[in-house]
């Protein structure tokens, strides 16, 4: 039993640490602690930072441009680029499509299309929901048929997330009509500038833009933008899905939320003291952080488990499920916090001298809002229940 | 015992019904609620000459309502409709009025003819009329107010402001505000009183500032009711017409299990709001609207969450009514103090 | 919209304290108090006494012996009652096989039963639940097949409260193997000295014992101790299940507990100071009671709706699970209040020097486990949310 | 980083696993937990042969063990059988006399011949030292002691006592007990000190008292994972044989994510566990043992609720070993601080 890190990891954090000092735009960290969307300059200006040390493909070997860190390191980058407010790396190239080519690609595809994604020269975005897949995503109706060379896709996806900024989709389409749900289906990548495909924006609760409906009518793709073999892109799918993800209990966000909680409710005046000082309100705060020390431990635990096996699905579920929920709650005391306050939309709009919110607060929120979507996306909460009651009641 | 409505509340809760529903489907509910000023004014004039306002202040007073079912009445259906007209700040506004015998603005309100704000609240301190600072001498208006609920266009601002340490009503016309939408739309403003001309209507109101947001809490009460009425409704339909593993979702025990469990409190909801109401004249107003204030903060936050995630992504997005029915749910919460304040007020209480 | 009680309500009330004022032994109300288990001599002396006012037969009109009373008599009464700490009346007689011989009994059988209940003659107890049929009571097995005049009963019931005081017991039996679930079902009455019956104690968590298994062996009954038809015994056993019953919703019990648990937290040092002025208790006690508030204007309306119209098992499963949920809550608060000290077990047997534990507060621990049974019996709260469930996704 | 058990203590944990799972199966453990003295004194020697009271204090104290994960170990393994033998409190009074140097008592305690309790808290006060009354003078104890767990049958009991304001720890062997089983299993004891002979362990002992109840409580929430883990298994099981309406109730999903919740909650309280055995020996000892105290003690009795439920009525029954689980993992709670006082110190050291 050890809970520590060892010198040579303490010294990488220190590593990490001070390169986000020395090179995370201050605007753009300024942006994110005020929850006001990033537009497409921040998010390629801060992915080209990160690639410039080789730290973009955090998952990549070596051999294909990525740093080969092992899952601490990971989970260290994590943790303290989500504490110094740096952006969250958008996913799609960095941290799907590129370990499915690193696995399921040809050569060829790995050599076309993996340098573009950490030089920035593309940007993907994922075509996996359709309006009646979601959950369910097996049932996707989205229908690839083949045509000499090519297919023809026709059909619609939903929910992709920062589609507007894209050039390059990945998608699930059907390529077995008779098949059974799961089984005819294929992975297959898509150049967004080919004719036939429109890309409709879908407003959000809280009034963002960040994701979008995709149309498909009569789109031509050649044959060899398939990435496996065709109807076995299920594997691929299963393989996203269930594939290790450091990050994805959001400790480091936690952490970060956490912090600001507490000096957001140190400031606030609420029955003419300090709302840190209200028992009730600290209540919240102190179990949502024995909640948060908790699954800071479990998420080492799980770690250490995969660095020498692999993390199963139970184990992924669980922290999603757990770390959303903390999050969220963190979210929504940060929201309570702000009382009356919270009112004003949209908050970035305002004049700076309108209200006496503060700044890195006034979007509170519309960020709780925005927010109840990770319980959501990358199958819910719910879906994530049933994954763990399968493997508790099986046999 | 008898919990059905009188007949002429029953008549207004019908005639309100079919405005609302003839007049204000989503798509114009979306529009005025987020564009200045945050509401339409011919449909507030036509609300009012429903009587709507009316209701909020007696016979006596130059209305036909005035107690607690008269406003549960209006505002259960102001929230089936997420009605964004300022109709808080003109109730809260027009009883300040109205028990201070100013009986021709009181007039001119209920006609729909003026329309009234009540600025109390202050940035950088909390709800309490202990904290307010802003002052009053001379015949002028110094401080500022934050969050103060129908000011967009309003005619009048009424302001609570100190003058020789008690916390009077002053009126004024030419203040300056800083206007915004709400993020579950209708519009508030922050009231910037920079040496403001205004006329001193009560030197000390504090009983009755106490009196006019327990009026407006149990109307933020009832309109949470209305609005968890129409969710949970829209959420079952939802349901069953959302298709997933080739089933509708409402098959799903695991989520009807949770919808039950959210009717079984929105009826609680409702009989709290009835209690309430039933107290508004009675010495145990505080305790029981800040009871009622608490169980519907709780219920309506929780609601608004469980219904987001029983729709998916749908329930996330602009296009979907049921997402603003949330979001306002939650909002409420926001509105004269929150759960947990009313909490603090029943803990002193007992 | 009116809240109160009429005049005439409100003197029946009173009348209905200064009966209990004065009737109400103190050794009984005592035990009730203390949460000490009443033995059979002082149950049948509390039904003698309300029986001596005509009060025993609840629901039963003038005609049979009961008093005639509407839905807020009914309420009144219950409240009152309970918060006397009266005990609870013995149920299976009165408030059961009472208004189902009322409804579906023959005049021979009203005549030879009915009276035999108030007077305390009989005590009858329930044969419903199965070691299979629970939940799920339809699939119960206990089978009675037609021989002459006789039916021949083998199988066995469980959970049947307080059988170890009975004479006779009610049971739905299976007469007809072939049909579908609950349709060869059969209410039947047996006297428990008939041959071939023995029954069991059932020791519960905390160590009582109030409920039994009873096991039948070729038990004869006669076929004139069928209550309606042959293979309708699922029509009464709805009856039951969905008649309105009064006091489901426990409020008599919360108010009364909800007021010893404030007194007994004002009398308990937490911390250095009274466990009531500990905010963080202090906010359970205020949550409880104002879903105490609501429970108890949301019974009334469903009371006062009932009086026009019936109430719908919508209405009484909603506050069945509400009303065992808030009593629940009461009872673990009250179990916490106490700390270290809840430990004695079994508390009545410790010398009376021996613990400074309120008296009335010393079985707390023991109330709290026995009272889980709430949520369970009488239709699960899972049973009643499928109810609810099937009422609002209807159509 | 490392969460594997050392060797020596994965052998430990094989060995009381094999034997208490061969020693102590449910009948056993309810006959010993509620017939007095409330354990079975050849098992508890037996168990010291073991090594079991030898892993709660340092090689240089005559133990082999002494650290956080070794009294986890150990209790965690108790916990998976419920064990009813005393040893929290010989694990709390051995670490208070090895601290103190009484070196030849902590040997024979190590070895089982001895076996101490430790009177600390009282009647009519709460669960704090500043409230501990009972006093020493001139050799002699007078006081009231109650809840002393291990206390019937104990060969020494460890007073807290007064003399000259401060706090002090004296050992006597002839106080006075008035003994019971507890509701969930095992025994403790009212400890009647009147003029009561006793000599002077330490003058002091305020300090080493908060960390030996630190010890305790980390073990207490040790043994809860044990028996949670045990718990959630038998439910799970129950589950998939139990029948109604012609399926097993585990398909029912409305339950199976309630499970899942509870499995889910267990790994946080295993984890946070884990997190204050690292720190039994730091300076944040207090804060962290705090934490996982507080997170046990909502799960557990949130756990112990839903089982019974989800059992139905045999989860109401002694015959059923899950329902004595659902009791000592309630009772957890109520022992050394519930989870309430431990959340205000959370907010306290915040």
């Amino acid at each position: 039993m050890d809970l520590q890190f060892t010198k040579e990891e303490e010294d990488f954090r220190d590593e990490v640490k001070a390169f986000l000092r020395d090179n995370l735009p201050k605007d753009i960290q300024r942006k994110v602690r005020n929850n006001t969307p990033l537009d497409k300059a921040d998010y390629e200006n801060w992915h080209a930072i990160m690639q410039s040390r080789n730290w973009l493909g955090m998952t990549w070997p070596v051999e294909h441009g990525g740093p080969g860190w092992n899952n601490y390191q990971r989970h260290i980058v994590g943790e303290e680029t989500a504490l110094a407010y740096a952006p969250r790396l958008v996913a799609f190239g960095v941290a799907m499509l590129g370990p499915v080519l690193l696995k399921f690609g040809t050569e060829e595809q790995k050599a076309d299309i993996l340098p573009g994604i950490l030089d920035g020269i593309d940007w993907w975005c994922q075509g996996y929901s359709e309006p009646g897949a979601g959950s369910d995503l097996a049932s996707l109706k989205t229908r690839a048929v083949r045509d000499g060379d090519d297919y023809i896709i026709n059909g619609q996806k939903t929910w992709t997330t920062l589609g507007q900024y894209a050039n390059k989709i990945f998608c699930l389409v059907r390529t077995d009509a008779a098949a059974k749900a799961q089984e005819g289906i294929s992975f297959i990548l898509v150049d967004l500038d080919t004719p036939g495909i429109e890309m409709r924006p879908i407003k959000l609760i809280e009034g963002g833009h960040e994701v979008n409906e995709v149309f498909f009518t009569d789109v031509r793709v050649p044959v060899s933008n398939l990435v496996g073999k065709e109807n076995e892109g299920w594997t691929i799918a299963k393989y996203l899905l269930t594939h290790e993800r450091t990050n994805i209990a959001g400790t480091g966000f936690a952490i970060r939320d956490l912090a600001a909680l507490k000096a957001l409710a140190a400031k606030t005046i609420r029955n003419g003291k300090p709302l840190i000082e209200d028992p009730l309100f600290a209540k919240e705060i102190a179990e949502t952080e024995i909640d948060l020390e908790a699954i800071r431990i479990t998420n080492l635990r799980v770690l250490s488990e995969s660095e020498t096996g692999a993390a199963s699905g139970y184990e992924s579920s669980m922290l999603k499920i757990k770390g959303t929920v903390i999050v969220q709650r963190l979210n929504s005391l940060t929201r309570q916090a702000l009382g009356a306050a919270a009112a004003p939309f949209p908050a970035e709009k305002l004049p700076a001298n309108a209200l006496t919110v503060p700044e890195d607060a006034a979007a509170a929120a519309a960020a709780y809002f925005n927010n109840r979507k990770l319980s959501i996306f990358g199958g819910s909460n719910e879906i994530q229940r049933n994954i763990i009651a399968k493997d508790l009641f099986r046999g | 015992m008898d919990f059905n409505l009188s007949e002429d509340r029953r008549m207004l809760s019908d005639t309100l019904r079919r405005y609302l529903t003839e007049q204000y489907d989503i798509e114009t509910r979306n529009k005025a609620a987020y564009e200045a000023p945050f509401y339409v004014p011919e449909k507030y004039i036509e609300m009012a000459d429903l009587g709507v306002i009316g209701a909020f202040v007696t016979e006596d007073q130059g209305g036909f309502g005035g107690q607690g079912f008269d406003i549960t009445t209006v505002f259960e259906e102001l929230g089936r409709a997420i009605c964004p007209e300022p109709m808080l700040a003109s109730l809260m506004s027009v009883r300040l009025l109205a028990d201070l015998g100013q009986d021709a603005m009181v007039e001119d309100i209920i006609g729909g003819s003026k329309r009234p704000a009540l600025a109390v609240f202050e940035p950088e301190a909390g709800e309490r009329l202990a904290d307010i600072t802003a002052s009053f001498a001379n015949g002028k208006l110094t401080g500022r107010k934050s969050v103060v609920y129908g000011a967009p266009n309003a005619d009048v601002i009424l302001v609570a402001a100190r003058a020789d340490g008690k916390i009077g009503l002053y009126l004024t016309e030419t203040a300056e505000t800083i206007d915004y939408a709400m993020i579950d739309g209708g519009g508030a403003a922050e009231v910037i009183l920079d040496n403001t001309a205004a006329v001193c209507l009560a030197e000390d109101s504090e009983a009755a500032l106490e009196a006019a947001f327990d009026a407006g809490r149990l109307a933020l009460c009832a309109e949470a009711v209305g609005a968890m009425d129409v969710l949970l409704a829209m959420t079952v339909d939802f349901m069953k017409q959302r298709q997933q593993f080739g089933r509708p979702i409402a098959v799903f025990q695991a989520l009807q299990h949770r919808v039950v469990d959210m009717a079984i409190e929105i009826e609680q909801c409702r009989s709290i709001t009835v209690l309430a109401a039933s107290h508004l004249a009675s010495d145990q107003r505080a305790k029981y609207v800040a009871m009622a204030k608490n169980l519907i903060g709780r219920t309506s936050v929780k609601l608004s969450e469980e219904v987001i995630q029983l729709h998916g992504g749908i329930g996330m997005t602009w296009e979907y009514p049921g997402a603003h029915y949330a979001k306002r749910l939650t909002m409420i919460d926001h509105q004269l103090g929150d759960a947990l304040i009313q909490l603090h007020k029943v803990m002193h209480a007992a």
